[in-house]
């Protein structure tokens, strides 16, 4: 039972981040992404980590996914097309060479640990009651430092993010800093003493509209 | 107060003076620094007067005093205090020092007035006496230098005094450097002789020489070469003497005080200080007696040459310190000194002379210029006069018993010594006829315009003002020999000092007459108990026999200038052309300048150009470390340009090296 | 079912994460992948706590996603700051910090 | 008072000099910058003479995985070193007070960071902090120079950087090896402390290797010569403070590090490259005096003139003899107090002719300056080491043990002596005397450049009279540090007391000829 149980969920979560590398339309990626992670919740149940699961489903399924659609509705959730670069061949190459390579490396391995079904189960295993405990004793000191990171990360995305006149181009210190400097001043390429043939790298220029919105 | 205090307060008051008017260089009116200065030497003169009756006091076994103020570096095995060694010997060089110092500051106070750097001057000179006598006052070997040292930096800063002159600055650098070549030499004598005998205190080392040194040890003759060689440097011997000539840049007091009267002697006190090392190192006081030797004959040549009144007493200068030299090294030390004091009293008389004549030649020293002063100038004249034969060595003038007290010595000590004294006998001839030349020239015949005008009652003064050497324009503003010109017989101290030391020149030879008195001897004999050569005195017989034909030889030497340069005028010019190379000789000098300039000067110079330009430039600034800044430039590149910016390409490469390592541990595995 | 299964199913979602990394230009599937790799991760994490019988492994895991959420935060207000600026919501475009 | 006040407090004062407005910044740090000055003194007041050991010790635990301490003490080596050091940051700092800097908080705080890294240089008592403070006391001057330099100084940075990188990295690993190979050839955990180091003694062969990487950071620190292509440009581009501290006080740190690190840890190495190092120290002397007197920048005159006197240092402590190391720490000193008033100078004339430090553009200047004339005058003649300064003792001390060493190098070494005289004089010669150069201007010395030259003179006039006073302390110190070295040269047996000044040793070149009473 748990086997089958186990290969529904694993296909399901393989199954899921296929689909969020390769679907072109953001907005499938995102939905790939839930199902991947609703998959991987049923392995974490499988594995008796139920606050986990449950964690995994609410927070990240639940909360950081709208988040998520939210942001590729702002921006506009444009189709994403592939690179055009050699990289498009040598990376998902680069990733099966990995997988092979962690296979190879797991299954072949003399542990004995990973070939048995783990320790015995003891009653109240992975629960919240013991999590809860353990965040409260044991690691209480992570646990509050993992809270005010959020703290500071919630900060810095609404900082970020929020509108204001700095986030425009500002066109007093264009003004300011580049009639006065080549662009290439201060860089490594200076110290080095090493004079551009060339005209110095312009910085991208803002375009008439930005991409995300092309379609 | 014991002797040794007054030794102090001789070294203190010149230092006062050096310190009041280097200081208060804005505040002192007029003529006052001159004053102060003289003041200060003068009082310095009397301590040391002081100090010579308070050793009198004591038995003649009790004349070597030392004293000591704090320790001056004292460590590892060096033990050097700031120590003054008070015998006959400093106390009698203390007393020509301070008294000839106390006469020229007095004549300066007169003769610079007018020059923008009046206080300048006396701040220098002061300060110049201050390291003569602490040279000579020096217990030990590190203050000897010390004093040795700062008479080179006193007489460098002298001879640039007009120092817009680019002929003064280069004279000054000429004089500095050989006399650092001298220190040098003095230093590294004093670590042959230090590492053997572990002490720099005088009186000890000469205590313990005897028992560390063999005779004529290869060690202690090195080390006394090297003595020698600071000794020539600073006496102007040759192969050292170059800079003394061009010495002559500086104003003339300070010819006669150092480059006349003094400084330059302090060669000659040194080897008298040193005599038991030079006793027991015969070879190394042959040397010197042969260079002494040699440099009076080649300068008495010169003398006889050069045409620039300031030089030929200057060679004349070179060449008494050679009978200096020469007498002091072969033992004949009251002789020596002797003559040394003589001759500090008649040069530093016949350079005041010269000066007063300069004066009234409006700064020009050619004595092809000069002519007919004598009615113009009869007081110069007179000092010149009696300058010019007291150094030609006519009886009864000074330089005749001191000069023929030595050559009696070489003759009577005889191996060889005999040649010596054979070289100082055609010496005396050079020198009466060199001195005479001048006499005749610059007094005799005709008088010169500038003569004409004095008699008139006008000095002459140039309308544009140049240097006598080149010709340049003087610079006016400054650092220049001031507009004004001063003649001893306008100016009352040029006068009294001039008067003092022409009746010094003229009496002086009285204090050690053969047979009559000894006084120099005598008093001078603590220093020199236990040296054998001290001893060995002529007889008072031999000793006339000496001035008799001392004094013949001078004789004949004014006659033979006498009939060249008065009774048959064109004479000079006819020898000239008859011995055409060898005057060429004289007049450059023995081309010692152009040997030096071709040895040592160009190569350096040439080395320094090549190493500058291809060597270090080139070689090091550029290939060497140029090539590592390119070099990292080049790799900071390489690695900047793999920087792409590209987000995904870093991911690629950082799982290529996971890949990698995973791949290495499984194959290390399996 | 092994623990060890659990581990390669782990490896594979990692792999898959990283060759997703390796081929989008969207910086917001790219944060996508990014929560894949770490999801793989938090398998394996939980596979071990299991294998052990520890709950640390729990705990780490969920640390794990404490620091994914926030790491979301931010990368999200940075997407939308991007987009107000009118840049180019594109990382091949974004390449200010080339040598 | 310990001493971590005296080295942090250049630090603090700089860090709260920040806060100051812009304009107040640099009196604020001048007028502070006397209080290490004071605290130095007192330190030297307190110092017991006569007695090698250390005094006034910190001694804390800082990584004691790796047995490396946080000790601090002065001995008679640094003792003066490190009043030295307080007395030309002060100066610097008030010459550079009295004029504007762009960014001056910057520019003073790394002023302070460099002061207390060479302070903690001197002080530290540990191998690895000594490292530690060795490679920190440049960076300020990187920053100096390529924030505040002029002319070229990207490049004058950049060879900088990469000499004393490449130089600190050899420091670092023959450090970092003293250490572990100490502990495993005698079995005992790793410590970095100097006097436990010690005791230990490295095998022959290790000795060489750290030996050379110690003496090549030294070396290019200095610089000596052939590893000075740095110093043109460096030396041409840095501020004038920097480059008198540079010059007047870096440089003495590598030179230190010889005398306190190399000879006491390494004597069988010392011994074994002695003719090696005197014959690079000679052949730096004479090869800087030859530039010096071609050149024709002021300020590289002087900058040469800087590495002839190392090279005498380098003779003095390679001697191995007692009398070459308190010549050598003696010369130390001098030439830090004589180098920073030239450097000084050297600003002084060239306001004077427009700008340009070129001697051929100087001349006449002594005109309206007597003042200046004086002063320079003064530390030309101590620069070329005229007896009667305290420079001469110190190179009389050095030339003395070197010829007790080895006599030719000595007799060699004294062409350096005649060439100061020649460099010396020449930029004297050139910049106050001659007629008048094309673009000069004789002004008479202001008081903001007065106010940083007079005391430094007064000090060189003090110790011409009293030379003694550098000598005094350190003596039982050198003679601690030279011992290994000596007895492993034969010269000493072990565990003697060495010579005192009661007792002068009588070191025979050949065998003593006389017969001996």
């Amino acid at each position: 039972m748990s086997a089958v149980l186990f290969f529904i969920a694993a296909i399901g979560a393989v199954a899921g981040a296929i689909g969020v590398v390769t679907l072109r339309n953001q907005f499938y990626n995102v939905l790939a992404l839930v199902c991947h992670l609703v998959a991987l919740a049923a392995l974490f149940l499988l594995l008796r980590a139920e606050f986990v699961a449950a964690a995994q489903v609410i927070v990240y399924a639940g909360a950081v996914m709208v988040l998520y659609l939210f942001v590729v509705a702002y921006v506009g959730g444009g189709e994403d097309i592939p690179a055009r670069s050699a990289l498009r061949i040598i990376g998902p190459l680069l990733a099966l060479a990995l997988a092979v390579e962690l296979c190879v490396a797991l299954l072949g391995t003399a542990l004995k640990g990973i070939s048995g079904k783990g320790a015995p189960y003891v009653p109240g295993f992975g629960t919240p009651e013991h999590i809860g405990k353990l965040f409260l004793t044991k690691y209480l000191f992570p646990f509050e430092v993992a809270s005010l990171l959020l703290l500071v990360a919630a900060i810095g995305a609404i900082v970020l993010a929020r509108r204001r006149r700095g986030l425009e181009p500002d066109e007093e210190l264009e003004r300011r800093y580049h009639p006065l400097l080549p662009a290439w001043v201060g860089s490594m390429a200076e110290a080095g003493g090493i004079t551009h043939s060339e005209e110095p790298p312009v910085a991208p220029q803002p375009q008439e509209e930005p991409i995300g919105s092309q379609h | 107060m014991a002797a040794t205090t007054f030794g102090w307060l001789v070294l203190l008051c010149p230092l006062v003076g050096t310190a009041v008017i280097g200081l208060g260089y804005k505040r002192l009116p007029g003529r006052s620094p001159g004053w102060i200065a003289t003041a200060a030497i003068g009082l310095s003169f009397a301590c040391a007067v002081v100090m010579l009756v308070e050793i009198l006091d004591r038995g003649s076994s009790h004349r070597e005093l030392t004293s000591s103020l704090w320790s001056y570096a004292v460590s590892v095995g060096v033990s050097a205090k700031l120590e003054i060694l008070v015998d006959p010997l400093s106390v009698f060089m203390v007393l020509v020092v301070s008294g000839v110092s106390t006469l020229i500051h007095l004549y300066s106070v007169s003769y610079m007035a007018g020059d923008r750097g009046y206080t300048r001057f006396f701040s220098y000179l002061n300060y110049f006496v201050f390291s003569m006598l602490l040279l000579l006052l020096a217990g030990n070997f590190l203050l000897l230098i010390v004093g040795w040292a700062f008479v080179g930096a006193a007489s460098y800063l002298l001879i640039s005094f007009w120092y817009r002159r680019t002929t003064a600055t280069r004279a000054g650098i000429k004089a500095f450097v050989i006399n650092v070549v001298g220190d040098v030499g003095l230093v590294l004598g004093t670590f042959f002789i230090f590492t053997h005998t572990g002490t720099l205190d005088f009186l000890q080392t000469f205590a313990a020489a005897p028992h560390v040194f063999h005779h004529d040890s290869t060690d202690l003759v090195v080390g006394c070469l090297l003595l020698l060689v600071g000794a020539f440097a600073k006496s102007a011997q040759i192969p050292l003497h170059t800079w003394l000539p061009d010495a002559m840049e500086g104003p003339t007091p300070v010819s006669a005080l150092i480059h006349a009267a003094t400084m330059v002697t302090a060669g000659v006190y040194l080897i008298a200080r040193m005599h038991p090392l030079f006793e027991l190192a015969p070879t190394a006081a042959d040397v010197g007696a042969v260079g002494g030797c040699l440099t009076l004959l080649i300068a008495g040549t010169i003398g006889l040459a050069v045409t620039d009144i300031k030089r030929v007493i200057a060679y004349s200068t070179m060449s008494q310190i050679g009978y200096m030299i020469m007498g002091v090294s072969a033992g004949a030390y009251s002789g020596a000194l002797f003559l040394l004091m003589a001759h500090a009293f008649f040069k530093a008389l016949l350079f005041m002379a010269a000066g007063s004549l300069i004066a009234a030649m409006a700064g020009n020293q050619s004595l092809d210029r000069m002519s007919g002063f004598r009615r113009a100038l009869p007081f110069t004249f007179g000092c010149f006069v009696i300058g010019g034969m007291a150094l030609s060595g006519l009886p009864p003038f000074s330089g005749w018993f001191s000069k023929d007290d030595i050559l009696a010595y070489l003759n009577h000590r005889g191996g060889g010594f005999e040649v010596m004294g054979i070289a100082g006998y055609m010496g005396a001839i050079l020198t009466a006829i060199y001195t005479f030349r001048m006499i005749f020239r610059a007094f005799f015949g005709e008088p010169c315009p500038e003569a004409k005008e004095l008699e008139e009652g006008h000095i002459a003064h140039a309308e544009v003002p140049t240097n006598p050497q080149t010709g340049e324009v003087e610079d006016t503003d400054v650092g220049f020999p001031g507009p004004e010109h001063h003649i001893a017989e306008r100016e009352w101290p040029m006068k009294i000092a001039m008067g003092t030391l022409a009746l010094l020149a003229t009496v002086g030879g009285f204090l050690q007459i053969p047979g009559v008195d000894d006084a120099i001897r005598r008093f001078l004999a603590p220093t020199f108990t236990g040296s054998a050569l001290a001893a060995a005195e002529p007889s008072n017989g031999a000793d006339w026999i000496g001035l008799v034909i001392g004094a013949a030889i001078a004789v004949a030497g004014v006659a033979v200038a006498y009939r060249v340069w008065v009774l048959a005028p064109g004479t000079a010019a006819r020898v000239r052309e008859r011995f055409a190379p060898l005057y060429r000789l004289f007049v450059n000098k023995w081309y010692f300048d152009e040997l030096i300039d071709l040895t040592i000067v160009r190569p350096v110079a040439w080395f320094g150009q090549v190493q500058d330009t291809v060597l270090d430039r080139t070689l090091v600034v550029n290939v060497i470390t140029g090539g590592a800044v390119t070099a990292v430039g080049a790799v900071s590149a390489a690695v900047r340009r793999a920087q792409t910016g590209f987000v995904r390409y870093y991911v690629a490469l950082m799982l290529l090296g996971i890949s990698g390592v995973l791949i290495y541990f499984l194959a290390s595995a399996s | 079912m092994a623990i060890g299964w659990y581990l390669v199913v782990s490896a594979l979602i990692f792999s898959i994460g990283a060759a997703g990394v390796l081929v989008r230009r969207s910086p917001l599937v790219i944060l996508l992948c990014l929560e894949l790799m770490l999801n793989a991760a938090n398998l394996a994490l939980v596979a071990f706590s299991r294998m052990w019988g520890s709950e640390d492994g729990q705990v780490f895991a969920l640390i794990v996603m404490v620091v994914a959420a926030c790491e979301v935060t931010v990368g999200l207000g940075l997407i939308v700051s991007m987009y107000r600026r009118q840049l180019p919501i594109d990382v091949d475009d974004l390449r200010e910090l080339q040598g | 008072m310990t001493l971590s006040i005296l080295i942090w407090l250049p630090l603090v004062i700089a860090l709260v000099a920040a806060a100051l407005p812009p304009e107040l910044v640099g009196r604020a740090t001048a007028i502070a910058s006397f209080a290490p000055l004071g605290i130095a003194i007192s330190f030297l007041a307190r110092f017991k003479i006569g007695h090698s050991g250390l005094q006034f010790v910190t001694n804390r635990t800082w990584i004691s995985a790796f047995g490396i301490h946080y000790k601090l003490g002065l001995d008679g080596l640094n003792v003066a070193l490190v009043v030295l050091t307080t007395v030309l940051f002060t100066a610097s700092m008030v010459w550079a007070a009295t004029r504007d800097w762009e960014r001056p908080r910057l520019f003073y705080f790394f002023f302070g960071v460099a002061q207390s890294a060479v302070l903690g240089a001197f002080c530290a008592q540990d191998l690895f902090l000594f490292v530690a403070f060795f490679d920190l006391m440049l960076i300020p001057f990187y920053f100096l120079i390529g924030m505040w330099g002029t002319g070229d100084r990207v490049r004058a940075t950049m060879k900088l950087v990469i000499y004393t990188l490449v130089g600190s990295f050899f420091m670092l690993v023959a450090a970092i090896a003293t250490a572990v190979l100490a502990s495993n050839a005698h079995g005992t955990p790793i410590t970095f402390v100097l006097s436990s180091l010690q005791h230990v003694r490295l095998s022959h062969t290790s000795q060489d290797w750290i030996f050379l990487c110690f003496a090549f950071a030294f070396m290019v620190k200095m610089p000596l010569i052939p590893f000075h292509g740095w110093l043109a440009d460096g030396y041409r581009s840095m501020p004038i403070p920097a480059v008198a501290v540079f010059s007047g006080v870096l440089s003495k740190v590598a030179a230190y590090g010889f005398l306190k690190i190399v000879l006491p840890l390494f004597p069988y190495a010392s011994v074994h490259y002695q003719t090696l190092v005197l014959v690079i120290a000679l052949f730096s002397i004479l090869w800087a005096t030859s530039l010096a007197f071609t050149t024709t920048n002021a300020r590289l005159v002087v900058a040469y003139s800087s590495v002839a006197q190392l090279g005498f240092i380098t003779l003095g402590i390679f001697s191995l003899r007692p009398q070459g190391g308190q010549g050598a720490l003696l010369q130390m000193l001098n030439h830090g107090l004589v180098t920073a008033p030239l450097f000084f100078i050297v600003a002084a004339l060239a306001a004077r002719c427009g700008g340009s430090e070129d001697i051929r553009e100087m001349g006449g200047l002594a005109f309206r300056a007597p003042v200046l004339a004086a002063l320079f005058l003064i530390v030309a003649l101590a620069t070329l080491a005229i007896p009667g300064s305290s420079n001469f003792v110190g190179e009389f001390m050095i030339l003395l043990g070197v010829f007790k060493a080895k006599l030719a190098i000595a007799v060699i070494a004294f062409l350096g002596v005649i060439g100061a005289a020649v460099y010396s004089l020449r930029v004297y010669i050139r910049t106050m005397h001659n007629p008048l150069g094309p673009r000069a201007q004789s002004r008479e010395i202001s008081l903001r450049d007065g106010l940083a030259i007079v005391p430094l003179v007064v000090v060189i006039l003090a110790l011409a009279f009293y030379p003694q006073f550098g000598l005094r302390r350190s003596e039982p110190s050198v003679q601690a540090t030279m011992a290994p070295a000596e007895v492993q040269e034969g010269l000493s047996p072990a565990g003697v007391a060495l010579v005192t000044a009661d007792s002068p040793r009588r070191v025979y070149l050949y065998p003593p000829s006389g017969g001996t009473p």
